[in-house]
C-alpha cells in the first residue's frame, strides 16, 4: 500500500470522534447532537476500515456496513423523536427534556 | 440424556400449563400428570443408574461458549439423583396439595411451581458453574411469585426480605463464579481445579448458607415459611435448601480444599449454634409453622455439620438426612397445612384433642412426628447417628451438640404433636372438623412410605451416594 | 510518484474531513451543519477508497449522503426557525468538564497509538484486487456473517415501524381531541 | 440359615407383623380380632423363642452363640451396620421372658380393655412394643441395640399416653420420652466413641477390641451406657418418669413398666459386661446406683396411696437389686432376679388391674379395703406375689434376691459390705411397704359402697377368662419359678446364662444360705412392722417432715425442673424476645431502611440532563481505557 500507514487514518479517525464527542456533549440542540453522534459513528467506521485494509480481512468493513445500517435506524428515530417533540411544541433543547429525573 | 430429560419435563410441562387455556380443574390434572411423570422418569433413571460405580453419569455436555469455556454439561452422581428423587416425589405431592386445595389463578400458579421443580432439578444436576447459576436463580424466579403472590397476610414483607437476602448471596456468588471461572479457564465443574482463594469460596459460601440457611443468614426463614402458601413452605425447606448441601458437595468442598480447611471450625460452630438455636426456639415457637420451620433450620445445621466433617461417615449421613429432611419437612408440612385448613389458624393455644374421631389424622401425623424426631430405627436417625459420628471426628463438643438436640428435637416435636391431638379440643377445632380425606392420604402417605422403606434400609441412600462409596475421596478432588 | 499523489490525496481528504467535522459541531444554524457532515461524509468516502474499501466509500456516498441527509435535511426544513437552539449555555463547569473528557480521551487514542506505532501499524497485509469489492463483502454477509445480517434487518425494520410511531401517535390524539371539541 | 436363628427370626418378626396387620387393617377389623392378632403374634413369637432356646440347648457347651445378618441396614465407607440378630443363651431367655410374658399380658388386655373405643390402636402398640423389645433382646450388634431400645420408649410413650385426653397423661407420656431421649442420646455418643475407637459396633469384635483401648475411652463409653441403662430403668437420678408413667392401662404397666421395658438396662450391663469390666468403677457405679434406688425408692413406696404408684416404686427398688448385681459381676442372678421379677411383678400389676377394674378404675388404696371376700382368686394370686415380692421361701423372689444378696457378702471389701447392707435395708423396707399395700387392699373392712358391691355381686366380678387365665399362669409360675436356682444342689439357670456373661463373683454354699436366713428374718420383721401399723390404723411413716419429703420423690422433679426445664425454657423466650426479634428480624427493617436511604442519594446523581450523562460515560469510556492498557 502506497501512502499513509494506517495509523495515521487511526489519528483522524480519533480525532473526528473527539470532535464529535465534543458536540454531543456541548450543544443544547438535538438536532445537532444528532448530527455530532453520526461524526462519532463515522470516525468509529473509519477506524474499522482502516485496521481491516491493515489485517486484509474484510469483516472489518462489513463490520462497519452493520454499523452504517444502525446509524440509519437511529437517525430514523432520532429524528422521529425530534419531530415528535416539536409536534407537542416543546422546547427543542436536550436541558429542558429532564423528564427523567431520578 | 435422560438428566436433560429431567430438567425439560417439568419446564416444559409448565409452559403447556401455562399457555393452553384449560379450565381450573383440567390444569390442576395436567400438572399433576406431569409431576407424575416426572417421577416416573425418575424411576426410569434410577433403573438405567449404576449403582456399583456411583460416579457421574446419565450426563450430556455441549460446548456452549467456547471461548470462555462455558458448557451445557449435565449429569447425575449417586447423591444427585438422590437429591433429585425427593425433589420430583416432593413436587409431586406439593403439587397435588396446590390441586387438591384450589389456588387463585391455576394456570400461573401450577405453571410457577412446575418450573421451580425444573429449576431445582436443574441445580442438582448443573455439572457447569454457569448452568449451576443460572439454575439457581431460575429456582428464585417461582419462589418470589408464589410467596408475594399467593402468601398470606404478611407476603409483601416476607416476599422482600427473601429477595434481599437471596440477591445479596446470588450477586455474590456471580462474583466468585466468574472469578473461578476466569481463573480456571473454564466453568466446567468437570475439568475445572481446585482453587485455594478465600475469598471466591466466602462468595460461595454466604450464598449457600442463606439458602440453606445457616445460623445468621436465616432471618428470611421465619415469615417466608409462614407467609408462603403451604405447599411452597414445603418445597422451600425440602428441596430448595438443599441444593445449599449440594453446593457445598459439589463445589465447595472439591474446589477450595485449602479454604475450606481454613474455614471449618467457623462453619462447623455456625452450624452447631444454629442447629441448638433452632431447636431452641422450635421448643417455644406458638404456632406449628413456626415449629416446622424453626426445626428445618436446625436440621439443615445438623446437615451442614456432616457435610464439613468432610469424611465418610458425616458425608454419607448428611446426604441421607438431606433426602430424609426433604420428606420428613414436606410432610409436616403438608401436615400442618391439613390441619391449618381444618382450625382456621395453626396458633397452639387453639388447638387440641384432634385426635379423637380422627384416627388416621393421628397416625399419619404420629408417624411423621416420629420420624422427624429421630426415634431410633428412623432413617432420620440413621442418618443422624452417622452425621454425629462423622462430625466427632473434628471435634468431641459436635457429638455432644447432636445429642443434645436430639433431646430437644423430642422435646419440640412432641409438643406439636399434643398440641395438635391430646387432651380437650381447643377453640378453633370444629366438633366437624374432619379426619383426613382419602386424597390427603393419597398425598402424605407415599412420602411417609418413602420415609419408612428408607428406615427398613437407610443404606440403600448412604452406601451408593458417592462414586464408589468413598465421600471423602470424592470431596477431595481426586476422583473429579 | 504514485506516492506523492495518493499523499496529496489523503492530505486534502483528511483536511476536508477536520473541517466539515468542526463546521458540524460548531456552526449554530443546523441547516448549515446538516450540510456539513454531507461534506464530512464526501471527504471520508475518498478516505475508504484510499482503504479499497470501493463499495463501503459508495455506500457512503447513496446510502449515507444520498438519503439519510436528505432526512435530515427535510426535518431542518420542516422545524423551521425554531430549531434554533443556544449554542452552549448551561453551568461552565459543564463545558470544562467536556472539553476535558473529549481531550482526554483523544491524548488516551494518540498515546495508544504512539506505543503501537512499532508493532506493524505500519505494514499492512497483501491484499487481492477483489478485497473490498461487493462481491466478496455480499459473500460474507450470506456466509460467515449471516445472523449479523438478518439481526441488522431486523432492527432497520424496528426503527422504521418505531419512526412511523413517533411520528403518528400525537396526530391522532390531536384529531381526537378536535372531534371531541366539536 | 441355623435352625435355632429360624425361630429367633420368627420371635422378632410375627409381632410386627401384627402390629401392621392390624394398623392397616383399621376398622375392617373388629376390636376383638385386633386383640386376637396382637395375643396370638405374640404366642407364635413365644413358640419361636422356645424353638430357638430348645435347639440352641441341643448344641454343644461353648457353640451356644449364633450371629444371623439379614443384610446391611447402615453403611458408610468403611462402616458397616447389618440388620443382626445375636442367638445365645442370654438372649434366648430374654425371648423367652418377653414374648411369654407378654403374649399372657396382651391375653390380658383383651379383657381389661373391652369397651374402650380404641382398642384396635392399643393393641397395634402393644405389638409394636413386644416386637421392639424383641429387637432390643436379640440385637446383634450395639447400633440395633439402640434402635430397640428407642423404639421401645417409642411404644412406652404411645402406650403412656394411650388415654390422650387426660392432661395428666399426655405429660407423663411426654416426659418419659424426654427422659428417654436422654438417655438414647447418651448412649448414642458411647456408640460414636466405639466406632471411632474400634470401627465396628458387632457385640464379638467390640468385646476383643475394648480391652486394647485407653481406659478413659473405656470409661466414658461404660459411662454412655450407664446413662442410657439407668434413664430406661428408672434409676435414681433418672427415675421420675416411671411413678408417672403408671397414667397408662394398668397392663401397660405390667408388660413395660415392670416386666420388660424397665428391666432394659440390667439386659444392657449384662450384655455388655465386657466393656464395663474393662471399667470398673462405673460398673461399681452402676452397682451403688442400683443400692440407692432399692433403698429410695423402697422408703418412698412406703407414702403412696396410688396402688399402682406403691408397685411402680417397688419396681424402682427391684431394679435397683438387678443393677446392683450387675455392677458386682453377678450376672446370672440378675438375669435371674430380672425373669422372677418379671412374673411377679407382672401378677401384682396384673391382680391390681383386676382390682381397679373391678373399682370402676379407683386406685387410691384409702378407698379399698377388705376385697378379700369379694375377689377371692385375685386375693390369693395378689398374695402370692406380694410374698414372692418379699421374698418368702419357697417362692420365686426368694431364690433370685437372695442369690443377689449373698453376692454382695462375697465381694467382700467396703464395697461390698456397704451394698450388701443396703440390700437388707432393702429387704426390710420390701417386707413394709409390700405388706401395707396388701393390708390395705384386702384386708379390714369393706369399704366400698352397697350397690357397687351389688353390681359385682354376680360372680363375673373377676373379670372374664382372658384375664383370669394369664393371672393364673403367673401365679404358678411365681410359685415354682425360683426352683431353677437352688443354692447347693443345682444351678441350671445360672449355668445358661453364664455361658454368654461370666460372672464375676460365686457366693458359697455357706454365703447363700446365711444370707437367706437373714434375709428372710428381715422380711418378715418388715411384714410384722407393717401388720402392727394396720392393726393400730397408722402409717409406717409418722413423722410429718418425713413423709412430705419422701411423698415429692426426694424434690427430685423439682430439682429437674429448676435446672434444666426453666434455664431451657426461660433461654428460648430470651433468644426469641432478645435476638431472633430484635437482631435477625430487625435487621431486616435496618437493611431496607438503609437501601431506601441510599437509594434516594444515587437518585440524585440521575439529573434527567442528557449531557451529563455524556460527559460521564466520556470519563468513564477515558478511565477504562486507562486500566485495559495498563492491566495489558
Amino acid at each position: 500500500m502506497s501512502g499513509p500507514g494506517v495509523g495515521w487514518y487511526l489519528i483522524l479517525s480519533a480525532v473526528v470522534f473527539g470532535t464529535g464527542a465534543l458536540g454531543v456533549m456541548l450543544r443544547r440542540s438535538p438536532l445537532i447532537v444528532l448530527l455530532s453522534l453520526e461524526l462519532m459513528l463515522n470516525a468509529a467506521n473509519l477506524a474499522l476500515i482502516a485496521f481491516a485494509r491493515q489485517q486484509g480481512d474484510l469483516d472489518g468493513q462489513v463490520f462497519a456496513l452493520a454499523v452504517m445500517a444502525v446509524a440509519a435506524a437511529e437517525v430514523a428515530i432520532g429524528l422521529g423523536l425530534i419531530v415528535a417533540l416539536a409536534r407537542r411544541d416543546l422546547p427543542l433543547d436536550v436541558d429542558q427534556a429532564s423528564a427523567l429525573k431520578g | 440424556m435422560l438428566t436433560t430429560a429431567l430438567i425439560l419435563l417439568p419446564v416444559l410441562g409448565a409452559l403447556v400449563v401455562a399457555i393452553v387455556p384449560l379450565p381450573r380443574l383440567a390444569t390442576a390434572g395436567l400438572a399433576l400428570l406431569v409431576a407424575l411423570l416426572e417421577v416416573g422418569l425418575w424411576i426410569v433413571a434410577a433403573a438405567r443408574f449404576d449403582w456399583d460405580s456411583g460416579g457421574l453419569q446419565l450426563g450430556t455436555t455441549r460446548e456452549w461458549v467456547e471461548s470462555v469455556g462455558i458448557s451445557y454439561s449435565v449429569g447425575l452422581y449417586g447423591f444427585s439423583l438422590w437429591l433429585v428423587g425427593a425433589t420430583v416425589i416432593v413436587s409431586a405431592a406439593a403439587i397435588g396439595y396446590a390441586a387438591w386445595v384450589g389456588r387463585e389463578r391455576p394456570r400461573a400458579y401450577f405453571a410457577l411451581l412446575l418450573f421451580l421443580t425444573g429449576a431445582v432439578v436443574a441445580t442438582f444436576a448443573a455439572q457447569d458453574l454457569i448452568v449451576f447459576y443460572v439454575a439457581f436463580e431460575a429456582m428464585l424466579i417461582p419462589l418470589y411469585v408464589l410467596v408475594g403472590v399467593w402468601g398470606g397476610a404478611r407476603r409483601q414483607a416476607a416476599t422482600m426480605t427473601f429477595v434481599v437476602y437471596t440477591m445479596v448471596g446470588s450477586l455474590l456468588m456471580l462474583a466468585s463464579v466468574v472469578a473461578f471461572g476466569v481463573t480456571q479457564g473454564t466453568f466446567s465443574l468437570l475439568e475445572s481445579g481446585t482453587s485455594d482463594n478465600l475469598w471466591i469460596f466466602l462468595g460461595f459460601a454466604i450464598a449457600f448458607a442463606v439458602k440453606a440457611p445457616l445460623f445468621p443468614f436465616h432471618g428470611w426463614l421465619p415469615l417466608a415459611y409462614r407467609e408462603a402458601p403451604v405447599e411452597v413452605a414445603a418445597v422451600l425447606s425440602a428441596v430448595v435448601s438443599k441444593t445449599a448441601i449440594y453446593g457445598f458437595l459439589r463445589i465447595g468442598l472439591p474446589k477450595f480444599p485449602e479454604p475450606v480447611a481454613d474455614l471449618t471450625p467457623l462453619v462447623l460452630v455456625l452450624a452447631a449454634a444454629g442447629l441448638l438455636y433452632g431447636s431452641i426456639l422450635a421448643f417455644r415457637s406458638p404456632d406449628l409453622r413456626g415449629i416446622v420451620a424453626y426445626s428445618s433450620m436446625a436440621q439443615m445445621g445438623l446437615i451442614t455439620l456432616g457435610v464439613f466433617a468432610a469424611n465418610d461417615l458425616g458425608l454419607d449421613g448428611s446426604v441421607l438426612q438431606a433426602v430424609n429432611h426433604a420428606l420428613v419437612s414436606a410432610s409436616m408440612f403438608l401436615l400442618v397445612g391439613m390441619v391449618e385448613h381444618r382450625c382456621g389458624t395453626g396458633e397452639l393455644d387453639a388447638l387440641g384433642g384432634m385426635a379423637r374421631g380422627r384416627p388416621v389424622l393421628a397416625t399419619v401425623l404420629l408417624v411423621a412426628g416420629m420420624i422427624a424426631l429421630a426415634v431410633p430405627g428412623s432413617t432420620t436417625f440413621a442418618g443422624e447417628f452417622l452425621i454425629m459420628t462423622g462430625v466427632y471426628g473434628e471435634g468431641w463438643g459436635y457429638a455432644a451438640v447432636v445429642a443434645l438436640a436430639i433431646v430437644l428435637a423430642a422435646m419440640y416435636t412432641l409438643r406439636l404433636i399434643s398440641a395438635v391431638l391430646h387432651v380437650q379440643p381447643g377453640r378453633a377445632v370444629r366438633r366437624d372438623a374432619l379426619d383426613l380425606r382419602p386424597v390427603e392420604v393419597g398425598l402424605v402417605v407415599p412420602l411417609l412410605l418413602c420415609l419408612l422403606v428408607l428406615s427398613a434400609w437407610p443404606a440403600l441412600v448412604s452406601q451408593s451416594s458417592f462414586p464408589g462409596d468413598r465421600a471423602s475421596a470424592f470431596v477431595e478432588g481426586s476422583s473429579r | 510518484m504514485g506516492d506523492v499523489l495518493v499523499w496529496l490525496i489523503w492530505f486534502l481528504a483528511a483536511g476536508g474531513l477536520l473541517a466539515s467535522g468542526a463546521a458540524v459541531v460548531s456552526v449554530s444554524n443546523p441547516f448549515y451543519s446538516a450540510l456539513a457532515l454531507i461534506a464530512n461524509l464526501a471527504s471520508l468516502a475518498v478516505l475508504y477508497l484510499l482503504l479499497s474499501a470501493e463499495f463501503l466509500a459508495a455506500a457512503q456516498v447513496l446510502v449515507y449522503a444520498g438519503s439519510v441527509m436528505v432526512m435530515f435535511l427535510f426535518v431542518v426544513a420542516y422545524l423551521g426557525g425554531r430549531a434554533d437552539a443556544p449554542w452552549a449555555g448551561g453551568p461552565p463547569l459543564l463545558r470544562t468538564a467536556a472539553l476535558v473528557a473529549a481531550i482526554a480521551l483523544l491524548v488516551e487514542v494518540v498515546v495508544v497509538l504512539g506505543l503501537a506505532w512499532g508493532d506493524n501499524l505500519s505494514d499492512p497485509a497483501e491484499i487481492s484486487a477483489a478485497f473490498g469489492s461487493p462481491g466478496a463483502i455480499g459473500e460474507l454477509f450470506l456466509t460467515d456473517h449471516l445472523l449479523a445480517f438478518e439481526i441488522t434487518s431486523i432492527v432497520l425494520l424496528v426503527a422504521a415501524v418505531g419512526g412511523v410511531i413517533l411520528g403518528t401517535t400525537p396526530r391522532r390524539r390531536g384529531e381526537n381531541e378536535h372531534r371531541r371539541e366539536a | 440359615m441355623n435352625a435355632a436363628v429360624t425361630g429367633a427370626w420368627v420371635c422378632l418378626l410375627a409381632p410386627l407383623a401384627g402390629a401392621l396387620a392390624i394398623t392397616l387393617a383399621g376398622e375392617r377389623i373388629s376390636r376383638r380380632t385386633a386383640g386376637w392378632i396382637s395375643t396370638l403374634t405374640t404366642f407364635v413369637a413365644f413358640a419361636g423363642a422356645l424353638d430357638a432356646f430348645i435347639r440352641l440347648w441341643a448344641r454343644n457347651h461353648g457353640d451356644r452363640e449364633v450371629l444371623s445378618t439379614a443384610y446391611t441396614w447402615l453403611a458408610a465407607g468403611d462402616f458397616e451396620v447389618g440388620f443382626q440378630i445375636l442367638v445365645d443363651p442370654l438372649s434366648t431367655v430374654m425371648m423367652l421372658v418377653v414374648s411369654g410374658v407378654g403374649g399372657l399380658i396382651v391375653w390380658y388386655s383383651m379383657g381389661y380393655m373391652a369397651g374402650d373405643d380404641e382398642e384396635r390402636r392399643y393393641f397395634a402398640y402393644m405389638s409394636l412394643f413386644v416386637f421392639s423389645m424383641l429387637l432390643l433382646v436379640e440385637a446383634g450388634n450395639f447400633l440395633l441395640l439402640l434402635v430397640g431400645w428407642g423404639l421401645v420408649g417409642l411404644a412406652s410413650y404411645l402406650l403412656i399416653g394411650f388415654w390422650h385426653e387426660r392432661a395428666e397423661a399426655v405429660a407423663a407420656a411426654k416426659k418419659a420420652f424426654v427422659v428417654n431421649a436422654f438417655g438414647d442420646a447418651t448412649f448414642a455418643l458411647a456408640l460414636v466413641l466405639l466406632v471411632w475407637e474400634t470401627g465396628t459396633l458387632e457385640y464379638p469384635s467390640v468385646f476383643e477390641r475394648v480391652d486394647g483401648l485407653s481406659s478413659t475411652i473405656v470409661t466414658l463409653v461404660a459411662l454412655g451406657l450407664l446413662g442410657g441403662a439407668v434413664a430406661k430403668s428408672a434409676q435414681i437420678p433418672l427415675h421420675t418418669w416411671l411413678p408417672d408413667a403408671m397414667e397408662g392401662p394398668t397392663p401397660v404397666s405390667a408388660l413395660i413398666h415392670a416386666a420388660t421395658m424397665v428391666t432394659a438396662g440390667v439386659y444392657l450391663l449384662v450384655r455388655t459386661s465386657p466393656v464395663f469390666e474393662a471399667a470398673v468403677e462405673i460398673q461399681h457405679l452402676a452397682a451403688i446406683l442400683g443400692a440407692v434406688t432399692l433403698v429410695a425408692a423402697g422408703l418412698i413406696a412406703l407414702v403412696q396411696w396410688d396402688i399402682k404408684r406403691v408397685i411402680a416404686y417397688s419396681t424402682m427398688s427391684q431394679i435397683g437389686y438387678m443393677f446392683l448385681a450387675a455392677g458386682i459381676g453377678a450376672y446370672g442372678y440378675a438375669i435371674f432376679h430380672l425373669m422372677t421379677h418379671a412374673f411377679f411383678k407382672a401378677l401384682l400389676f396384673m391382680s391390681a388391674g383386676v382390682v381397679i377394674h373391678h373399682l370402676h378404675g379407683e386406685q387410691d388404696i384409702r378407698r379399698m379395703g377388705g376385697l378379700r371376700a369379694v375377689l377371692p382368686r385375685t386375693h390369693v394370686a395378689f398374695g402370692v406375689g406380694t410374698l414372692a415380692l418379699v421374698g418368702i421361701p419357697p417362692l420365686a423372689g426368694f431364690w433370685s434376691k437372695d442369690g443377689i444378696i449373698a453376692s454382695a457378702l462375697a465381694t467382700g471389701g467396703v464395697l461390698g459390705w456397704s451394698l450388701y447392707l443396703a440390700a437388707l435395708v432393702g429387704a426390710l423396707l420390701t417386707g413394709m411397704y409390700a405388706l401395707r399395700l396388701y393390708f390395705a387392699v384386702w384386708q379390714g373392712p369393706p369399704r366400698e359402697t352397697e350397690d357397687e358391691a351389688h353390681t359385682h355381686a354376680s360372680g363375673q366380678s373377676e373379670g372374664p377368662l382372658s384375664m383370669l387365665v394369664p393371672v393364673g399362669v403367673l401365679t404358678c409360675l411365681s410359685t415354682i419359678g425360683g426352683l431353677l436356682v437352688v443354692p447347693g444342689l443345682w444351678k441350671p439357670f445360672e449355668h445358661w446364662v453364664e455361658e454368654s456373661a461370666e460372672a464375676l463373683v460365686h457366693p458359697t454354699v455357706a454365703q447363700d444360705y446365711a444370707t437367706s436366713v437373714v434375709a428372710v428374718a428381715l422380711g418378715l420383721v418388715g411384714v410384722w412392722l407393717a401388720r402392727r401399723a394396720f392393726e393400730h390404723g397408722r402409717q409406717l411413716v409418722t413423722d410429718p417432715t418425713a413423709w412430705r419429703i419422701l411423698e415429692r420423690k426426694l424434690y427430685v422433679d423439682e430439682l429437674y425442673d429448676a435446672v434444666f426445664y426453666r434455664p431451657a425454657a426461660a433461654l428460648a423466650v430470651t433468644l426469641r424476645q432478645d435476638v431472633e426479634g430484635p437482631v435477625v428480624e430487625r435487621s431486616l427493617d435496618e437493611i431496607g431502611a438503609g437501601t431506601l436511604h441510599a437509594g434516594g442519594e444515587l437518585s440524585r446523581a440521575q439529573s434527567g440532563l442528557l449531557r451529563t450523562y455524556a460527559i460521564t460515560v466520556a470519563f468513564a469510556v477515558s478511565v477504562l481505557v486507562v486500566v485495559f492498557v495498563a492491566v495489558r
